[in-house]
């Protein structure tokens, strides 16, 4: 970190091993995007086993090997390491990159005025762990056996007797895992320590303050799982027993090579010591990108930012206590069940009092219909049926009936597909003129999200009806049931709502690239915002201003009284 | 990215105190607490739920087959190395380098004799007996715990003698730098210490 | 204006989309049908019958939080549309910068957490207490021992003396003692193995989950019964079925490749017939050499 | 680090006293569990030894005791809470269990 | 393509023939040949019905199976065993054979395994199809082989998979979706072996001149063995017998 390093850079120290939160912003984009591509792509194949249960695949049944699909029908074992790798990829390699890794490492150091994070060289370390986690996933599908198949849970003692694809799941998550942690460091830092003179905690952009929260769930809730994995590696390859009680018979074989005496619920608890905080790092990003869109585009400030910022620091704090409720079915008595269905209950207001401070943001604003604002409103109504559908699932009388069903499945996709994966898209609306000097197309970008929007309500919308049934979730073929031969046209639906959707991101992909190259080139601040990222050039400079900016005043300042513009930025000295 | 252009890694912030690698280190050491927490929660949720007697009772006393002996000297040799840590950041901070250095070699001694202790006398004796991790839930907590107790160890000895060679360079050139790096180096050094003292009664006298 | 037209057009294609998508899917709906033994009750897209005495706490639960949430989000997307609507961006409006001094979103708010208290102390944690603490007594309840494994049900009936027997990891066979019941101890010689569950109707009844591999999960939709089957513990449950008929016990948490397939049928029949089938199902039926070939 | 370099001089004294004190306490929870106290008082012996131990060196030798920077006593506050959670609340599902409810083997 | 039960049948049964191991020629024309006697009470050793009613397809293929653990063929005199694979344990040195070039096959159809018992050669082809309308899971239990463990698609009755296998003492091979399906495979370095059948003899041919241990394995029983001498062209004959203790 030492010496001066005036000098040009040459091309592989600028654009790949880049210390710069930029480039590593991008790099985290791209490289998260088409992880969420993939992703997604892995539920298209999905969707068809659903839809038409051992059915040949028509036109690309057949590239997937004999291992996988022969004949072009796709085999349980290929199925549930879709399902597994799905999950995985789509939270620890699609959305939580893209929300921190991406919009964190780009735009918060803009937004509080730093020339870069604090610690650049751990910046460039995380991505590229974290880009190495990744390739440890993806070559999980090539060992023999397929990649893991034992649910993104991964639940032991199951997870413990499968396949290799396991060990190397695990060996994956320890890298992301470890990202995270270098990055949520480096966050915090930046965040307490490189703000700009006048930059007070409360004058921060709502973004950031997520971004702050986040980080702290990122640091605290991940390094359990990390532990866990270390054990359950232990258990796979040393062939210790945290996991296994003594005594199973797997497949009528005497499981006598192991001493016993753990217990699957350990890994659970630490699973989900984990995996709740992660759902807020999936979630308060996404609402970071909202509500900056939203005061942007209401030309109106945040209503109750306060109390927002309060209600995030309670939700961050309250997501560490909530874990258990996943557990319910777990042979769990009454006095832990109740002590978690009390927290999960309490967790939904400071949730309802977010949702209700944006939508009242809304009234006597001027609402300016763009393509970031309109991703930003549908995050709205759709965020609050996933937030809504969690109430069943959080009492545990309830969720007797619907855990484990599909029910869960629509709730949860609610807050993240069409929750943080429209808040994404809006976040890219938003901040590609920064990133590139050019605008993404309208027209492209209108139709991108009206397809969106209904294809992917109406993926998920059946799935209430499908849970409400009864129907278990992680079935390679619900119609061995009846209750789910019953409601086999809602998975139908849900299936081609999923392909159209694939093909409603059609226009998004033309147009990510086109305008990279061919867009519209903007002013350095197109969307006449108030925050500091739109001081900086776009694209902004290495050290990003070219002259340290000074804040006199709060994130918001929009349609202020008897000012001649509608907005009044945070660096601009005079008063309005 | 140069020391000079990002504010508060040498000096510290006006408002919090701190520069950025000491708030870094401790957050980091957050982490870590989180990371063997979640080993301890399993040692006491494997040892709650083991049976009175049985072959998965939990072992206490003899027949846990561990060397008290060996893990005590362990013990003072670890706080040994934390006070030898610290005086050399004091000399450093005095500017004496000279003294600051032994110091730190002392500290690199003490850590490999404590690994040596650890692999040549402690698994390797355990392994001549045919216990490994497998054997029961106790070694199996046990070699997980003390193993990446180790290896933070081995990590610490690398940064350490890192600064003592290759890292030494810096203190030519910014003496509060190499100065502030020595005391994030000292209180992860410090953690790891925290670590085995909790380490060493609950494996080797409970 | 540009912008209009193309939410214009952009609406004509999302509709005309909309209403060719799910006509296709939906004309293809008669996949064909894996189960061959008739499943009792009429199965929808709605709750699924509930058979059992205890279940309609859950149902009720269920329904009132579905009416509270359908107030809830109807409510606030009214005022959600009125918004977009009233204040959109025109010529000649403009924002305003001072916050609206709302009482009513706090209103809301109490309104919901108080609500929401209502429906964990008042319904969900009674309900949840009969079902984990309410045994019933085992004198007069059918007692079953389930046993998972990939991917099967296996119960395990105790027989005339009420007893179960010995099992132990070492004596399972797959094909002929999937429980590994040794048949040489006293209480086992009368229990009966069999891979259907069958109750009697109106009684109470106890299964003890255990599972011989990994988690699974014992899911009676009709019962509105559902608990993990946990390697290492065991678990009772307990239901009273009411109605007679044939119906489906599925595994509800994922549990190997084949987890779609470890279904069971349950069959809930009158005391007599549940004699005669216990009578029945114990008894082996035999082969000579050549048959079945 | 607002300590000037007399201050840090005068520490040198006290880190001695913290060693030979953690010293003589390493040696007193070795010596305490010769004396087959019942377990649950063995546990607690231990246990506050170690954390009496652990407080001097967080104190001492981390500087906790001259620290003033509320980020790292926040950081410090935040942590020790969620680990008292992660380590208790998982134990509890061997006493809190529904009825009938055992730990056994299946078989 | 519609396959029937009886050619599935037909096709096994050529296989079979086949398949004997006087088709691997190796370079002696000895042979042993024999019976495997069974000597018990065959009425502790019934067959018993098998319930399918988890999986609706297996009933609609099959009415009812019969356990296949033990098959005792009554009718002959005295009583032999079917299922039973005799080979030569020891005798052979360090000789090595050629593999056959013929495959090896296990049919899964009316939710049973089609042979119960199979035994082969190191190297030889062993396909695996699927006769039933429903998925089948084939989970190898060996200790030398991989532990293949994978899905069959329904009516898979053409290619199926194919896997060639180290030599192995017998193993069980499971279905997983099936738990009452299970059969066993036998391999060996050498081609001097065979399965008992409703005869209950064997025939073990093209050895060279020398002293044989003979092993029998049965999956109820265990191990026999007894020692035979064979050289110039001769038929050896000896018997194996079974003599379970209850």
């Amino acid at each position: 970190m030492s010496g001066d390093h005036h000098h040009e850079p040459g091309f592989i120290r600028k654009y790949v091993f880049s210390v710069d939160h930029k480039v590593i912003g991008v790099q985290y984009g791209v490289t998260a995007l088409c992880f969420l591509f993939l992703g997604f792509s892995l539920m298209m194949l999905m969707r068809w086993q659903l839809a038409y249960p051992g059915e040949e695949m028509p036109f690309i049944g057949n590239i997937f090997g004999e291992d996988a699909m022969p004949g072009g029908v796709m085999l349980p074992e290929f199925y549930n390491s879709l399902g597994a790798m799905h999950g995985t990829i789509m939270i620890f390699l699609g959305v939580v990159p893209l929300l921190v890794g991406a919009f964190g490492n780009y735009v918060m150091p803009l937004q509080i005025g730093a020339p870069d994070m604090a610690f650049p060289k751990l910046n460039m370390a995380s991505y590229w762990v974290y880009l190495l986690g990744g390739i440890v996933m993806l070559c999980s599908f090539f060992v023999p056996g397929g990649a893991a198949n034992s649910g993104w849970t991964s639940y032991p003692p199951l997870s413990n007797i499968a396949t290799t694809g396991q060990t190397w799941w695990l060996f994956g998550m320890v890298c992301l895992i470890t990202s995270s942690l270098l990055g949520s460091v480096n966050f915090i830092v930046t965040i307490i320590q490189l703000r700009v003179e006048g930059l007070t905690m409360f004058r921060l952009p709502y973004f950031v303050w997520a971004q702050l929260i986040t980080s702290f769930l990122l640091l605290l809730a991940f390094p359990p799982l990390e532990a866990a994995g270390v054990l359950q590696l232990m258990d796979r390859l040393a062939g210790t027993s945290f996991f296994m009680p003594e005594g199973l018979v797997v497949s009528g074989v005497v499981q006598t090579q192991m001493s016993g005496g753990g217990s699957p619920l350990l890994w659970q608890h630490l699973f989900w010591f984990l995996a709740h905080p992660e759902v807020y790092v999936l979630i308060l990003p996404a609402m970071g990108i909202v509500a900056e869109i939203i005061a942007n585009n209401t030309r109106k400030p945040l209503w109750g930012y306060r109390a927002m910022i309060y209600s995030t620091i309670f939700l961050g704090f309250m997501s560490f206590i909530v874990w258990a409720h996943h557990m319910f079915m777990t042979g769990m008595g009454t006095k832990i069940s109740a002590f978690f269905a009390t927290t999960t209950m309490i967790i939904s207001i400071p949730s309802v009092v977010i949702l209700t401070a944006l939508v009242i943001s809304l009234y006597q604003g001027a609402i300016r219909f763009t393509v970031p604002m309109l991703f930003a409103l549908a995050f709205l109504p759709m965020f609050a049926i996933g937030g809504l559908t969690g109430l069943p699932l959080g009492l545990p009388a309830s969720d007797i009936h619907l855990h484990d069903t599909y029910y869960v499945i629509g709730h949860f996709h609610y807050v993240v597909a069409p929750g943080t994966i429209f808040a994404i898209f809006a976040g890219i609306y938003h901040w590609y003129p920064k990133v590139t000097g050019r605008t993404l197309n309208n027209a492209l970008g209108y139709m991108h999200f009206f397809l969106s929007f209904v294809f992917i309500n109406m993926v998920f919308m059946p799935m209430f009806w499908q849970g409400m049934a009864g129907v278990s979730r992680r079935l390679y073929d619900q119609t061995v049931y009846a209750h789910g031969d019953a409601v086999q046209s809602l998975t139908i639906m849900s299936s081609w709502g999923a392909w159209m959707l694939g093909l409603a991101q059609i226009p998004f992909i033309i147009n990510f690239f086109i305008s990279a190259v061919a867009g519209k080139k903007v002013s350095n601040n197109p969307w006449d915002a108030t925050t500091l990222e739109w001081l900086a050039p776009s694209p902004p400079p290495h050290g990003n201003f070219e002259t340290v900016p000074v804040v006199y005043r709060g994130p918001y300042e929009y349609s202020v009284p008897g000012a001649s513009e509608d907005f009044h930025p945070q660096h601009v000295t005079t008063e309005a | 990215m140069s020391a000079e252009v990002l504010p508060y890694t040498v000096k510290p912030h006006p408002v919090t105190g701190l520069y950025n690698g000491k708030f870094g280190i401790w957050l980091f050491l957050a982490s870590e607490v989180m990371l063997f927490g979640a080993l301890f929660s399993t040692y006491v949720f494997l040892r709650m739920g083991a049976p009175e007697t049985g072959p998965t009772a939990w072992p206490t006393g003899e027949e846990t087959h561990l060397n008290w002996m060996l893990g005590g000297l362990n013990t003072l040799i670890l706080i040994l190395s934390s006070v030898t840590m610290v005086l050399a950041w004091v000399q450093f901070k005095m500017d004496n380098f000279a003294k600051g250095r032994i110091y730190l070699i002392i500290t690199a001694i003490l850590a490999i004799a404590f690994v040596a202790i650890k692999f040549k006398f402690e698994y390797a004796h355990k392994f001549h007996m045919d216990i490994y991790p497998k054997t029961s839930v106790f070694f199996a907590i046990y070699y997980t715990m003390t193993g990446l107790h180790a290896i933070h160890i081995i990590g610490g000895v690398v940064v350490i003698c890192y600064f003592i060679g290759p890292g030494a360079k810096l203190w030519e050139e910014n003496r509060e730098y190499y100065t502030n790096r020595i005391e994030c180096t000292g209180l992860y050094w410090h953690f790891v210490d925290l670590v085995w003292i909790f380490l060493f009664p609950i494996l080797y006298l409970l | 204006m540009n912008r209009s037209r193309i939410i214009g057009i952009a609406t004509i294609l999302v509709v005309g989309i909309c209403l060719i998508a799910p006509s296709v899917a939906l004309g293809q709906a008669d996949a064909p049908i894996a189960s061959g033994n008739q499943i009792d009750g009429d199965y929808g897209y709605g709750l699924p019958p509930m058979l059992s005495k205890d279940g309609q706490g859950v149902d009720d639960l269920i329904i009132i939080l579905h009416w509270f949430m359908t107030a809830l989000f109807v409510g606030w997307a009214i005022f959600f549309v009125y918004c977009l609507f009233r204040f959109r961006s025109r010529a000649g409006h403009k924002a305003t910068y001072d916050p609206v001094k709302a009482k009513a979103s706090k209103y809301a708010e109490i309104g919901v957490a108080a609500f929401e208290a209502f429906l964990l102390i008042g319904l969900s944690m009674p309900i949840w207490a009969a079902t984990k603490n309410d045994m019933p007594s085992k004198d007069d309840a059918t007692h079953v021992r389930v046993v998972a494994e990939q991917f099967q049900w296996n119960f395990h009936y105790p027989g005339a003396d009420g007893k179960f027997g010995r099992t132990a990891p070492d004596m399972v066979d797959t094909v002929e003692n999937p429980l590994g019941l040794d048949r040489s101890d006293p209480a086992a010689t009368d229990d009966v193995y069999a891979t259907e569950l069958h109750l009697p109707v109106n009684k109470p009844v106890i299964c003890d989950l255990t599972s011989k591999d990994v988690i699974h999960s014992f899911s009676l939709p009709v019962m509105r019964v559902k608990q993990d089957v946990i390697p290492g513990m065991r678990i009772p449950v307990w239901f009273t079925p009411v109605k007679e008929g044939r119906y489906e016990v599925a595994c509800a948490q994922l549990c190997g490749n084949n987890h779609y397939s470890m279904r069971a049928e349950m069959v809930i029949e009158d005391d007599a017939s549940f004699a005669t089938w216990l009578k029945e199902v114990g008894i082996v039926e035999e082969f000579d050499e050549d048959e079945l070939d | 680090m607002s300590d000037a370099h007399a201050d840090v001089s005068k520490h040198v004294k006290t880190y001695i006293a913290v060693f030979a004190t953690l010293a003589t306490l390493t040696v007193i929870t070795v010596w305490a569990s010769t004396w087959h106290f019942s377990h649950p008082v063995a546990i607690a012996v231990a246990l506050a030894i170690a954390s009496v131990k652990a407080t001097l060196v967080a104190t001492i030798f981390m500087h906790l005791k001259w620290e003033k920077a509320g980020n790292i006593w926040f950081v410090i506050a935040l942590t020790a809470v969620f680990f008292v959670f992660l380590v208790t609340i998982p134990s509890l599902v061997h006493s809190d269990k529904p009825m009938g409810t055992v730990f056994t083997s299946w078989g | 393509m519609k396959l029937s039960m009886f050619t599935l049948t037909a096709v096994l049964a050529i296989n079979t023939f086949v398949f004997t191991p006087d088709q691997c020629l190796a370079d002696g024309q000895n042979s042993i040949t024999g019976k495997v006697i069974f000597k018990g009470d065959p009425a502790n050793y019934k067959r018993t019905k098998i319930n399918t009613t988890k999986d609706p397809n297996c009933k609609k293929a099959k009415k009812t199976i019969g356990s296949e653990k033990v098959i005792v063929n009554k009718k002959t005199d005295p009583m032999t065993l079917r299922n039973v694979v005799v080979s030569i344990k020891e005798g052979l040195g360090k000789k090595s054979f050629p593999v056959s070039k013929e495959e090896l096959t296990i049919i899964q159809i009316g939710c049973q395994y089609k042979p119960h018992v199979l035994a082969g050669q190191a190297g030889q082809t062993l396909r695996i199809l699927n006769g039933d309308n429903t998925n089948h899971n084939i989970h190898f239990l060996p200790k030398v082989n991989d532990e293949h463990n994978f899905t069959q698609p329904k009516k898979d009755t053409e290619k199926g998979k194919t896997i060639i296998l180290k030599a192995e003492d017998p193993f069980k091979v499971k279905c997983d979706v099936h738990p009452w399906m299970n059969c066993f495979v036998a391999i060996f370095e050498h081609p001097f072996f065979d399965v008992t059948s409703k005869d209950g003899t064997f025939t073990l041919t093209g050895m060279p001149d020398g002293a044989y241990t003979i092993e029998a394995w049965h999956e109820a029983f265990g191990k026999v063995t007894a020692e035979v001498e064979v050289s110039g062209g001769k038929a050896a004959n000896m018997d194996l017998t079974f003599e379970p203790k209850s």
